[in-house]
Parts: C-alpha cells; sequence; structure tokens
C-alpha cells in the first residue's frame, strides 16, 4: 500500500500553518524569516506530491521556481536584516516601528 | 499499510533501544566531571574561543553567493534530459540563462565580494 | 522552428530588452566615477523608451489579429490588453527615473543599482501585464517585488529606510507564502497552472463543489490583494511608502499598483473567469473596505508622503470597482491608472523640488504660503491633488467618471454609492495641502532645488493630467480601438 | 452663433489668464480694468447671442452648438462638449455677465486699499475665474458640464470666502462653506450617475426627451438627488448653514457669489431640468416645501440679526426660499423671474452694505475709534452722511420688501400667485407670512442703519462712498425699481412670460391648474402689497419710534394712529401678543436650532470621521508582526468566507 497523497497534503498544510504561526510569534528578524521559508517549503511538499497524484510534472517545475526564488529571496533578506541590525543593534523585528499611524 | 509495519517496528525498536542506552548511560555510570570533559567537542581538537560568538560578516556574504549560484544549478539537470528535443532553442535559452548567471558573476566579483581581505 | 524562436522571443522582447539594459547598467556602472553615474539614469531612459517603442510596434502589428499571439507553450500571450499595460509602466519608469538623479546626487546615492533595480521590477510588471500561467504570475510578481524590497532601503543608512525595507520584505515574503499556497491548491484541484485550462477546467464550472479550488481562490486573493494593497491586507503600504526614498516611493505608487491590476485581471477574467460568482461578491466588499480604510487613514495626516499612501490604498479600492467591472471596466482601469500614474508622479516631483539634501517637504506644515515662494510648484501640485480628488476639469475627475460608469453599468451601483462617498470624503485632506499653501502665511523659506529632469517629468505630467481631463477622448479611442 | 458663443464663454477665462501671466507688468488699477472689461465684452456678446436668439420664431429659440469634441467615450457613455443657447441660458447670462460686470466696476474701488498687488490682482483673477465656471454652468449643454462648472463655481467661493486668510475664522468659514458643499456635490454626483444610467445619455435633450419611458420611482430618486444637491450650493435647509458664514469673503464676492448668481445655481438646475421635475410630482411636492420653510426659517433668523451682512446673508436664503417655491409648484418662469429681480436688489443692497462699511470705516478711522463696521447697533442716522448709499439701499430694502412697483414686488407675488393658483394654498399661506416678516427684517435694517442719530461717533463722522463704487449701485437701483415693471407687467402676460414660457413648455404640459379659490391674480397682488406694507409699517414702528423723538413722531403720523389705534394699545401688542414671543422664538431659532442643532450635526460628522481616522491610526502601530496579523486574520475571512459560507 502507498502513503494517500492527503497525507502530504496535510502535512504540508501543517508545517505552513507551523509557518506561519513562526512568523506571527518570533520576535528574532532571521527567525521569522526562516518562519516564512518553512511555508514555502511546505508549498513545495504540497506540489510535489500533487505533481505525483496528478501525474503531471507541471508541479515540479513549480517547486524549481519556488527554489529559486526563495534563493534570491534569502539573498536579499539576509542582507537586510545584517543592515538594519548594524544600525539598530537589534533583529528584533518589534524594534523596528519608527513608521506608525 | 503493511510493508511499513516493519518500518515502524524498526524505528520504534531503534530510539527505544537509544533512548535506553543514554538513560542506563546516565544512571548507572559514575560521574565525575573535569573541565576537560566539559569541553566541547570539536574532533579532538582544543577549543579555540566560545562557540557563540560573531562570525566575521564576510560568511554571510559567501554562504549568500553560494545559494544563490548553487540553486540556479537545478535548471540545468532537467534541460540535460531534454536538451536534444529542445534543439537549437534550447541550446539558446540556456546560453541565455548562463550569460545572465556570468553577468551576475562579473558584478560580483568586481565589486570585491570574493575578495577574502 | 525559426518561427518557433521568433515567436517566444517576441511574446518577452520588451522584458529582455528592459533585463539587459539593466544588466548594461549594472555592469558598467562597476567602471564609473561617482560623478559620472548621472549618465547611468540618461541610458536607462533609453531602456524604457527602446522597451516602450518595441512595444508601441507590436500594439501597432497585434492590434487587427483575431487570435492574439501566445509564447512559451502559451504561458504568455501577446494581446492589447498587456500591451497598453507594458506601455503605462515603462511610461511611469521613464518619469520616476528623471525624478531620481538630483535626490541620488543630494543624498550621496548615486549607485548604479538603483537603475538597474528600476528597470528589472519593471521587467517583472512586464512579464506579469502577459502572463497566463500561474507560474508566470508567480515569477512576475517575484520579479517586480524584490527589487522594490532594495529599492525601499536604498536610502541605507537612513533608519526609516532600512525599516521600510525590512517590512516591506517581511510582509512581502508573507505574502509570497499565500500567493504560492493558493497556487498550489489551485493545481492540486485543477491538474493545471495554465490559465486557459483552469478556465475550462471541472473545479471552474462548479467551484463550489471543490473545497481545494475555493481556498485556492482565497489564498491567491490575499497573495494579489497585497501587492494591490488592499484591506485588510494593506498595512504595509503607508509605513513603507514613507520611508522609501521619495522617488521609489514615487515608482511604487505609480507602478507596482499597476503591475497587481494586470495580475488580478488575467488571474481573475482569464484563469478564473467561470468562476466569477464566488469571487466578485467578495471582493467588491473588500473594495468598499479598502477605498474607506484608505480615506479615513489619510484624513488628518501631517506627513505628505504618508497621506499620499493612504491616498493611494484608497485608490486601489476604486480601481478594484473597474477590475469587477470587467470589459469596459479594464479600459476606466488602464485610464484611471495611466491619470493616477501621472498625477502622483508629478506630486511626488513637486514634492522633489522641494527638498534640498536635508530638509524635505514631508510635514504638511512645510507647505506654508508655498504659493508666494514658488507659485508654480503650487499651482502644480494643487492641480495634481485636484486631480487626485477627482475635481473637474482635470483628469483624475474624468477618471473616476470613466470607472463609476463602468462600475453602474455592471450593476455595482451599491459600490459606486460607496466610492462616490469616499471621493467626497476625499477631497478634505487634498485640500488641506492647498489650503497650506495658498491660504497660510508662510514660516520659513521653504528649500527647493532647480532640477531640468524633475521639470521635465512635472511638464509631462501636468500637461497629461490637464488634456487627459480636457480631452481623453483620444486616449479612451486608443485604448478600445 | 458658434463662434459667438465659445467667445462668451472664453472671454473671462482669458481675463483671468492674462492677469495671471501679465498682471505682475501692468499697474494694479489696470488689472482690475482688464478684468472688468472681460466681463463687460462677454456680456455684450451675450446681448448680441440673445438678440440674434430674439430673431429666431419663439419655438425654436434653442440653439445648441455643434460638437466642439466628445469629452469621453468608452462603452456607451459619452459626453459631447457643446453648448446650449435658448431662452432660459440668455437670462442667466446676462445676469451673470451685466451684475458681474458691475461688482467688477463696483470692486475696483471697494478693492483699491488692499495693501499687496498680489493680493489685489488675486482678486480679480478668481473673480474672472469665477464668471467663466459659472458661464459654463449655465450654457453646457448636458449634466456633467453642468457640474463641471457646478464644482468650478464652488472651488472659486471657497477661494474667495477665505480671500483674507489671516483671519483664522474666514478660513474656518471657507472650510465649513467646503464641507458642506460636499454632502451636497455628492449627491449631485449620484443623480447625473443615476441618469446616465436610467437614460443611457446626460445630455439635456436626450434626456429629457426620453422622460416618459423612465420609472416614476426613478425619477423620483434622480430629482431628490439633483435636489439635495441644490440645497448644498443654494443653502437650502438643513445645508444652508455655510452661507451665513461665507460673509467673510469681501463684500463684492457675497453680493456676486453667494446673492446674484452662484448660490441660485440651484434654482438654476431644477429649471434646466423642469421636464424631470415636472414628472416627478412627490419631489416637486419636497422642493416647494423645503423652500416655502428654508424661506420662513431664514426670514424669523434675519429679524434678530445685528451685523448687517448676516441680515443680508439669511434674506438671501429666504428669498432662495422662495424660488424653491416657485419650481416646486411649477412657477418655473415666476421662479427664474424672482431670481432675475432678486439678484438685482440683492447684489444692490450688498453693495450698499459694503459702501455703508466703507463709510463707517472712514468715519473710525477719522474718529479713532475701533468699531465693527458690520455691527449695525454702531450705525444709525446714516442718511445725512451717505445719501446715495441711502437711496440706493432704500430702493433695495423696498425691492426686497416687495413695496408694490418695485421689482421684488412683482416677482414675489408670482411666486405666491403661483402657489395659490396651483391649490397649495397652505404653502402660499407660509409664503405669505414669510413676505410680511420679509418687509420687516428689510425695513428694520434700513432704519437701523439710516434714521435716527448716529449710535457711535465712526458713524457720525461717517463719509459718502468714491463714485466708482456708487455708480455701479445707481445702475443696480434702477434696474432694481425698475425691471419688475418692465419685465413683468402684466402679470403672466410681460417681456420675461413670453420669452421664457417657450423653454418650460414641456414642463407646463397639463399642469396648468384652473384657479385657486376665486381669487384673481389681481386680488393676489392687492394682498401682497398690503402684507408688504405691513411688514414696512411694523419695522418703522419697531424701530424708528424708539429712535425718533416722539412728539415729532406723533405730530407727523397722527392722522394715521388716531384713524387706526391707539398708540399706547398697539405699543403693548407688540410687546404683549407679538414682539416678546416671536423675538423668543427667532432667538430660539437662531441660538439653538441653527447653532447648535444644525452646526452640531455638521460637526458630529466630522467628529465621527475623525474618531474613525484615531482608530485607524492606532491599528497602524508600526509593528509587522502585528500586520502580519492582520493579514492572517484577513486571510481566515476571506478563506472562511469561501469555503464555509460562500457555499
Amino acid at each position: 500500500m502507498i502513503v494517500p497523497v492527503s497525507y502530504y497534503l496535510v502535512l504540508g498544510a501543517i508545517l505552513f500553518s507551523i509557518g506561519v504561526t513562526g512568523v506571527l510569534l518570533r520576535r528574532n528578524a532571521i527567525m521569522v524569516f526562516m518562519s516564512i521559508e518553512l511555508m514555502l517549503n511546505a508549498v513545495n511538499l504540497s506540489f510535489v506530491a500533487m505533481s505525483r497524484a496528478l501525474d503531471s510534472l507541471d508541479g515540479q517545475v513549480f517547486v524549481f521556481f519556488v527554489m529559486t526564488v526563495a534563493a534570491a529571496e534569502v539573498a536579499v533578506g539576509l542582507a537586510l536584516i545584517v543592515a538594519i541590525f548594524r544600525s539598530l543593534g537589534s533583529a528584533d523585528v518589534d524594534d523596528a516601528h519608527v513608521l506608525k499611524g | 499499510m503493511v510493508p511499513y509495519v516493519a518500518i515502524a517496528v524498526l524505528f520504534v525498536l531503534s530510539t527505544g533501544v537509544a533512548v535506553m542506552i543514554m538513560m542506563v548511560g546516565s544512571l548507572f555510570g559514575p560521574r565525575r566531571p573535569t573541565p576537560r570533559k566539559l569541553m566541547p567537542y570539536e574532533s579532538g581538537m582544543v577549543p579555540v574561543g566560545r562557540a557563540m560568538q560573531r562570525m566575521p560578516i564576510r560568511f554571510y556574504l559567501i554562504a549568500t553567493l553560494f545559494i544563490i549560484f548553487d540553486i540556479e544549478v537545478i535548471f540545468l539537470f532537467p534541460w540535460a534530459l531534454v536538451y536534444r528535443q529542445l534543439g537549437v532553442f534550447g541550446l539558446l535559452e540556456m546560453f541565455t540563462f548562463l550569460a545572465l548567471l556570468v553577468a551576475g558573476f562579473v558584478y560580483v566579483w568586481r565589486k570585491g565580494a570574493l575578495e577574502w581581505e | 522552428m525559426e518561427r518557433f524562436l521568433a515567436q517566444n522571443w517576441t511574446v518577452i522582447q520588451p522584458a529582455l530588452f528592459l533585463v539587459f539594459t539593466g544588466l548594461i547598467v549594472l555592469l558598467v556602472d562597476l567602471w564609473l566615477k561617482e560623478e559620472e553615474r548621472e549618465w547611468l539614469a540618461y541610458f536607462s531612459l533609453v531602456g524604457f523608451g527602446g522597451a516602450g517603442v518595441i512595444v508601441v510596434r507590436q500594439w501597432l502589428a497585434v492590434r487587427g489579429l483575431e487570435t492574439p499571439i501566445t509564447g512559451f507553450g502559451g504561458m504568455m500571450v501577446l494581446d492589447t490588453l498587456g500591451l497598453l499595460f507594458q506601455m503605462l509602466f515603462f511610461l511611469v519608469g521613464f518619469l520616476a527615473v528623471l525624478l531620481a538623479p538630483g535626490y541620488l546626487t543630494r543624498r550621496r546615492l548615486q549607485r548604479g543599482e538603483f537603475y538597474a533595480l528600476l528597470l528589472f521590477s519593471t521587467a517583472g510588471m512586464s512579464l506579469l501585464a502577459g502572463a497566463q500561467d500561474l507560474i508566470m504570475l508567480f515569477l512576475g510578481i517575484e520579479v517586480l517585488s524584490i527589487p522594490l524590497y532594495i529599492l525601499a532601503g536604498f536610502a541605507r543608512p537612513r533608519l526609516d529606510s532600512e525599516e521600510a525595507s525590512l517590512k516591506y520584505f517581511l510582509l512581502g515574503a508573507f505574502a509570497t507564502g499565500f500567493l504560492l499556497y493558493g497556487t498550489a491548491l489551485l493545481y492540486g484541484a485543477t491538474g493545471t497552472t495554465a490559465f486557459e485550462a483552469l478556465r475550462a477546467s471541472e473545479a471552474a464550472a462548479a467551484p463550489r463543489e471543490n473545497v481545494m479550488f475555493m481556498a485556492g481562490i482565497a489564498l491567491l486573493l490575499v497573495g494579489l490583494g497585497f501587492k494591490i494593497s488592499m484591506a485588510p491586507f494593506h498595512q504595509w503600504t503607508p509605513d513603507v511608502y514613507e520611508g522609501a526614498p521619495t522617488p521609489v516611493t514615487a515608482f511604487m505608487v505609480a507602478a507596482t499598483k499597476a503591475g497587481g491590476m494586470v495580475a488580478l485581471i488575467r488571474l481573475l477574467y482569464w484563469g478564473l473567469g467561470p468562476a466569477d460568482d464566488v469571487w466578485r461578491p467578495l471582493l467588491g466588499v473588500l473594495a468598499a473596505v479598502t477605498m474607506t480604510w484608505g480615506n479615513v487613514g489619510a484624513l488628518l495626516q501631517r506627513n505628505v508622503k504618508r497621506m499620499l499612501a493612504y491616498s493611494s490604498i484608497a485608490h486601489a479600492g476604486y480601481l478594484l470597482i473597474g477590475v469587477l467591472s470587467g470589459g469596459v471596466g479594464f479600459v476606466a482601469v488602464l485610464v484611471y491608472l495611466l491619470i493616477y500614474a501621472l498625477t502622483n508622479l508629478g506630486a511626488f516631483g513637486v514634492i522633489l523640488l522641494l527638498e534640498d539634501g536635508e530638509r524635505e517637504a514631508l510635514d504638511i506644515e512645510s507647505y506654508r504660503g508655498l504659493a508666494r515662494f514658488h507659485p508654480g510648484a503650487a499651482l502644480l501640485m494643487s492641480v495634481f491633488l485636484l486631480s487626485l480628488a477627482g475635481f473637474p476639469p482635470t483628469a483624475g475627475f474624468f477618471g473616476k467618471f470613466l470607472l463609476f460608469t463602468a462600475g453602474i453599468s455592471a450593476g455595482l451601483t451599491w459600490l459606486v454609492v460607496v466610492a462616490v462617498l469616499n471621493s467626497v470624503l476625499s477631497v478634505f485632506y487634498y485640500a488641506r495641502v492647498i489650503v497650506k499653501m495658498y491660504m497660510q502665511e508662510p514660516v520659513e523659506t521653504p528649500a527647493f532645488s532647480r532640477s531640468w529632469l524633475v521639470a521635465g517629468a512635472l511638464a509631462v505630467a501636468a500637461v497629461g493630467v490637464v488634456l487627459l481631463g480636457l480631452y481623453p477622448t483620444v486616449v479612451v479611442r486608443l485604448i478600445t480601438a | 452663433m458658434e463662434t459667438l458663443l465659445w467667445a462668451l464663454l472664453l472671454v473671462p477665462l482669458a481675463g483671468a489668464v492674462v492677469n495671471v501671466l501679465l498682471g505682475r507688468r501692468l499697474p494694479r488699477q489696470v488689472a482690475g480694468w482688464l478684468a472688468s472689461g472681460a466681463v463687460a465684452l462677454a456680456f455684450l456678446i451675450g446681448v448680441m447671442a440673445t438678440l440674434r436668439l430674439l430673431a429666431l420664431p419663439a419655438e425654436e429659440r434653442a440653439y445648441v452648438t455643434p460638437t466642439l469634441y466628445t469629452w469621453a467615450l468608452a462603452g456607451r457613455f459619452e459626453v459631447p462638449v457643446s453648448l446650449l443657447f435658448d431662452q432660459l441660458a440668455a437670462v442667466m447670462v446676462l445676469v451673470v455677465t451685466g451684475v458681474g460686470f458691475l461688482i467688477h466696476v463696483y470692486s475696483v474701488g471697494y478693492m483699491a486699499h488692499e495693501p499687496a498687488d498680489y493680493d489685489f490682482r488675486r482678486y480679480f483673477v478668481y473673480l474672472n475665474l469665477f464668471v467663466f465656471s459659472m458661464l459654463l454652468l449655465v450654457l453646457g449643454s448636458n449634466f456633467v458640464l453642468l457640474y463641471a462648472g457646478w464644482e468650478l463655481v464652488g472651488l472659486c467661493s471657497y477661494l474667495l470666502i477665505s480671500f483674507w486668510y489671516t483671519e483664522p475664522q474666514n478660513a474656518a468659514a471657507g472650510r465649513k462653506a467646503f464641507v458642506v458643499n460636499r454632502v451636497g456635490d455628492f449627491a449631485f454626483a449620484l443623480g447625473i450617475f443615476l441618469i446616465w444610467s436610467a437614460f443611457g445619455s446626460v445630455v439635456y435633450a436626450d434626456v429629457f426627451e426620453a422622460v416618459g419611458g423612465v420609472a416614476p420611482a426613478t425619477l423620483t430618486a434622480i430629482t431628490l438627488l439633483l435636489f439635495v444637491g441644490c440645497t448644498g450650493k443654494s443653502a437650502q435647509l438643513p445645508l444652508y448653514v455655510w452661507l451665513p458664514d461665507a460673509m467673510a469673503g469681501p463684500t463684492p464676492v457675497s453680493a456676486l457669489i453667494h446673492a446674484a448668481t452662484m448660490v441660485t445655481a440651484g434654482v438654476y438646475l431644477i429649471a434646466r431640468a423642469s421636464a424631470l421635475f415636472a414628472a416627478a410630482t412627490s419631489t416637486s411636492a419636497i422642493v416647494a416645501w423645503v423652500g416655502v420653510l428654508t424661506a420662513l426659517f431664514a426670514a424669523t433668523i434675519a429679524i434678530v440679526q445685528v451685523d448687517i451682512k448676516r441680515v443680508l446673508a439669511y434674506s438671501t436664503i429666504s428669498q432662495l426660499g422662495y424660488m424653491f417655491l416657485g419650481v416646486g409648484v411649477g412657477a418655473y418662469t415666476a421662479a427664474i423671474f424672482h431670481l432675475v429681480t432678486h439678484a438685482f436688489f440683492k447684489a444692490l443692497l450688498f453693495l450698499g452694505a459694503g459702501s455703508v462699511m466703507h463709510a463707517v470705516e472712514h468715519g473710525a478711522h477719522h474718529a479713532g475709534e475701533h468699531v465693527d463696521p458690520q455691527d449695525m447697533r454702531q450705525m444709525g442716522g446714516l442718511w445725512e452722511r451717505a445719501r446715495w448709499t441711502g437711496i440706493t439701499f432704500l430702493v433695495g430694502a423696498a425691492a426686497l420688501a416687495g413695496l408694490p412697483l418695485t421689482s421684488g414686488f412683482f416677482s414675489k407675488d408670482e411666486i405666491l400667485a403661483g402657489a395659490f393658483l396651483e391649490g397649495h394654498v397652505l404653502l402660499y399661506g407660509v409664503g405669505l407670512l414669510t413676505a410680511f416678516l420679509t418687509a420687516t427684517y428689510s425695513f428694520r435694517q434700513f432704519f437701523l442703519v439710516f434714521a435716527g442719530e448716529p449710535r457711535s461717533e465712526a458713524a457720525r463722522h461717517a463719509a459718502e462712498s468714491p463714485r466708482v463704487m456708487l455708480v455701479p449701485l445707481a445702475v443696480l437701483a434702477v434696474l432694481a425699481l425698475g425691471a419688475g415693471l418692465v419685465l413683468g407687467w402684466p402679470p403672466e402676460h410681460g417681456i420675461i412670460h413670453t420669452w421664457l414660457e417657450p423653454a418650460f413648455a414641456v414642463a407646463r404640459e397639463g399642469t396648468k391648474a384652473e384657479g385657486g379659490a376665486g381669487l384673481s391674480p389681481m386680488t393676489l397682488l392687492l394682498i401682497s402689497s398690503v402684507v408688504a406694507l405691513a411688514g414696512a409699517g411694523l419695522a418703522y414702528g419697531a424701530y424708528v419710534r424708539k429712535a425718533v423723538d416722539p412728539a415729532a413722531l406723533s405730530v407727523r403720523f397722527r392722522p394715521l394712529y388716531v384713524l387706526l389705534w391707539n398708540r399706547y394699545y398697539v405699543d403693548e401688542l407688540y410687546a404683549l401678543l407679538f414682539v416678546r414671543p416671536f423675538f423668543g422664538l427667532a432667538r430660539f431659532l437662531a441660538d439653538v436650532v441653527d447653532k447648535l442643532v444644525i452646526d452640531g450635526a455638521v460637526n458630529g460628522v466630522a467628529t465621527v470621521t475623525a474618531g474613525a481616522h484615531a482608530l485607524a491610526r492606532r491599528l497602524q502601530a508600526g509593528y509587522v508582526r502585528v500586520y502580519a496579523l492582520s493579514m492572517v486574520l484577513g486571510a481566515l475571512l476571506v478563506l472562511g468566507y469561501l469555503v464555509y459560507w460562500g457555499r
């Protein structure tokens, strides 16, 4: 017997939710960002699972693109976080609230 | 489900054994800590500095650059599989792609991101 | 084979042109001295101009065709709608480049990356304009957004700029997560990512039978809603627009919204057309909330940039009326976006005139008595603000009229009532600035820096705003032709 | 004709543009005369165009210029940019440019003291721009052009109200006018959208032709929306609040914009859309009632005002109420007639008030005394010191009061007669009561200012205004005195009637009632005369007798008093039965209803909006995670709606 595809989808959904929760709860910018990465990877998992279930390659191709784009985001994001850490002295997202109202 | 039962059994057993051995060791083993024993294990070398120290920013830079250039390779694999069917068009596409990467590489190089000092 | 090649390259030709211009800017910059960097601005102008020429030629060629040209296995399409949107993007890019060099030089930010990123971002929009596949939609949005994350923080190490950048990046990436998950769910429900196949799928015909499909639509709307700053996904907008360097804000206000709108139109009508009874009521409500929230937020703002940011949220709400109206609505959206872009670029242009590297005309108090010192700048600002308020006979009035009539003919009367009420409200805060300029005594000499480039952009914007108000028919005819 | 009309429209605009471009190089007087000349030229062109129209047969007197271009074209929506010149437009054009010209001339003198050249020029630029906008409003051949003009006159009005912006209350007045008018404009814009969706066109001719084919409910909605727009612009209940404050602007502006022309735009709109309003009977009834109640309400307030301009402001509101009563009962011609005569006599009164203020200011300057030049309690006895102003003001007051044979007499009576003959006896009664009050307050004002002894040093040293101000006064006085007789005699068959009736032919179809309760128009005319005289008499009794030596009074008026009443009895009757309760009511309306209820409502809306703004700001706390949370909540809502409730 094969593991039903719905298991993967449920796992993807759970991972995605963990990612969302992480974004809401973590204060360190790096951790927030890692939570976002978790969301993206949950999506990737779902894509691959569905690609398999539907017997279509589109999903896997999509994953390639998601991965590359995520890499680009990592590059930009890390640079930004480093930059703001330098001028703010902290990587806590709650410390960045000059702009408001 | 049946074929997986064995795996599950193996999984439970291996975890169980590992946990048990560690418990047994900590329950019955003698405990005589010395500073040397409490040191972090770094392949037998004498550790240099603390583990929680700041890393030079260059490491981030290199790591970032590595991720970007590394991840692009995944586009080469599917292309390599079907490049005969794609023919000249595919070849041109891939060269364009690589040219873009090279441009990025030149940029990075010229900006001095690859210099260590 | 050759036709295949030609066709595939053609559909992304404008985007390619921009990307290569950007690359050249990026590489040439490496060998330039600081004071030579202004030449990169002129080169970028060539890039935007060239892309514009390409698009116009394509438009002339495509206009008469029965079936639009597609490329890359149907992932991209070359049709008039997409081409018109691209013209808009390139015009905005062109004008935004005009606004930038003076500001960058004064703040010692003159770096080639600025123009390259602007070009890359526009290339992303260009891809969005012709997207016929969820993959292209995703890629376009990311190519559009990632450069903007950087541009928002371009005034580093100024803290507000960095903060804007960080917020934009984190929330943008977060929204991307939703967008992607929505895509995955749609893919799972229909087995395809191509709009054409989505449209024809069983799930689209009976969307309510398929939970995964419905959830996919919901999450996609969240992701795209973020990009067009639709409430309640709009909260990044004021912070980012305020913190980003002013020329970047001008570009974002004018262009990003247009990019998001075209993506939304493509997705909703090309991809999810048959399921319109699902998203239509939802978007209607969200449009009403968006415009009201934007206007209420703008009401008593003291920072002009922030006020314009809130007003841009409100305008997103108005634009959704056009999106929801379909057909004529698209024309209305296009014309409105054009007018809105010109008006905003003009307003930001005036803001850029009134700064000198140290002082910036951001606080509303710095507009006191401006009419005494710089009657020309005050007059222009008034025209732009009145246009944003939709005051006749400026272009903004015409744009709103077009949007609202489209809404009424599509049966969205209630939404138009809300919108009219909102635009009545909005006049109040636009007028505040005018009152400051004309009806209050100045307290200090305003900062001012003469710039021929900015003056040029202002001239284009002003002429456009006035002409489109008095004689919009030309543009409308061109679009509907 | 086409060229003529476009020239008519553009000449004032050109005046403004030239003043903007060249003004700095011209002496200030030249700038003023340039602006006046532009309006004079427009007036001449207007006369020429009217003469051309006159040459045509009566039923063909509606000229639409060829479409200059089509303003918008998307889907089925288009607006031709063209002008319509018919009998109604001709009357409005002549009033706007004619009165406008006189007021321009007057302004050259009035604004001569303006210290800065810049402000002097600015004033005339705004004024010319206003004339242009008003002409656009009047001449446009469709609702959208009308709306454009409507907004532009509003803009000019705000600019001019806050002209002396250094005084914070003036700026506040401008803002109030702005805010209140937005409410009306909102309804008006919706009305136009509704017209478009119901008729598929916004061109007058198309719309009025198709009235029969539209559901009555739709018509009612359209006309109601348009009327709400009118209540804003024309200062009717409940949106009238801005007009009294608008008196903060320079007095000639009050005369031109807030009395003679702009505020009558609402009346013009209803007259223009008479075909719609005549078909929507319930709206017409509302219009009539709102009009007559506004007239009464404002008249009662006017009685207790002590500011010379505020009296006139409330009287303007009241007179506009009459005009709405007229259009409401279907007496369109009478309403426009009253619009014309009102433009003459109210402009006259405002300019007269300006002249009075000028005189008092001069006196104050001379006496080294600081007085509020608008406070009538500080005046008195100006008749001796500013004779020409006094005479012309008297003419204006008489016309406003509707004393027999003045212009206001004919036009007002015709509205009342219209109400009566259409069978609206109650409306007629209220209107008549208001006419009585009108006569009272207008003469009260005249007596307070001109009669008796000076009540301050400033008034004692007051001096007559310069000629450039008096000449327009004289011209307007002649018009205010004679226009009624020339245009409106005999009733129902005067020049203005034969001229305007064809324009309202559609609206009048089938509404011509067969006489009211058996009173002939002549009888009604007589009643009006008696009422007006009685009102003036009341003012005389109440205000002059207190100021004038009783002995002299009794000598002069002994026959009248002996004949009618015992003087002490009258005094007590006034005090006990009438004056006190009445003044009490008037005070109540002025202080409680006007200040608290209506102002309060306006301010309340502002407070609520500001509160919402504060809330929105609090939600925008600046924390990324809060924003993310609101995104997640939003996403859950959207998901929930689509996946759960939406199914």
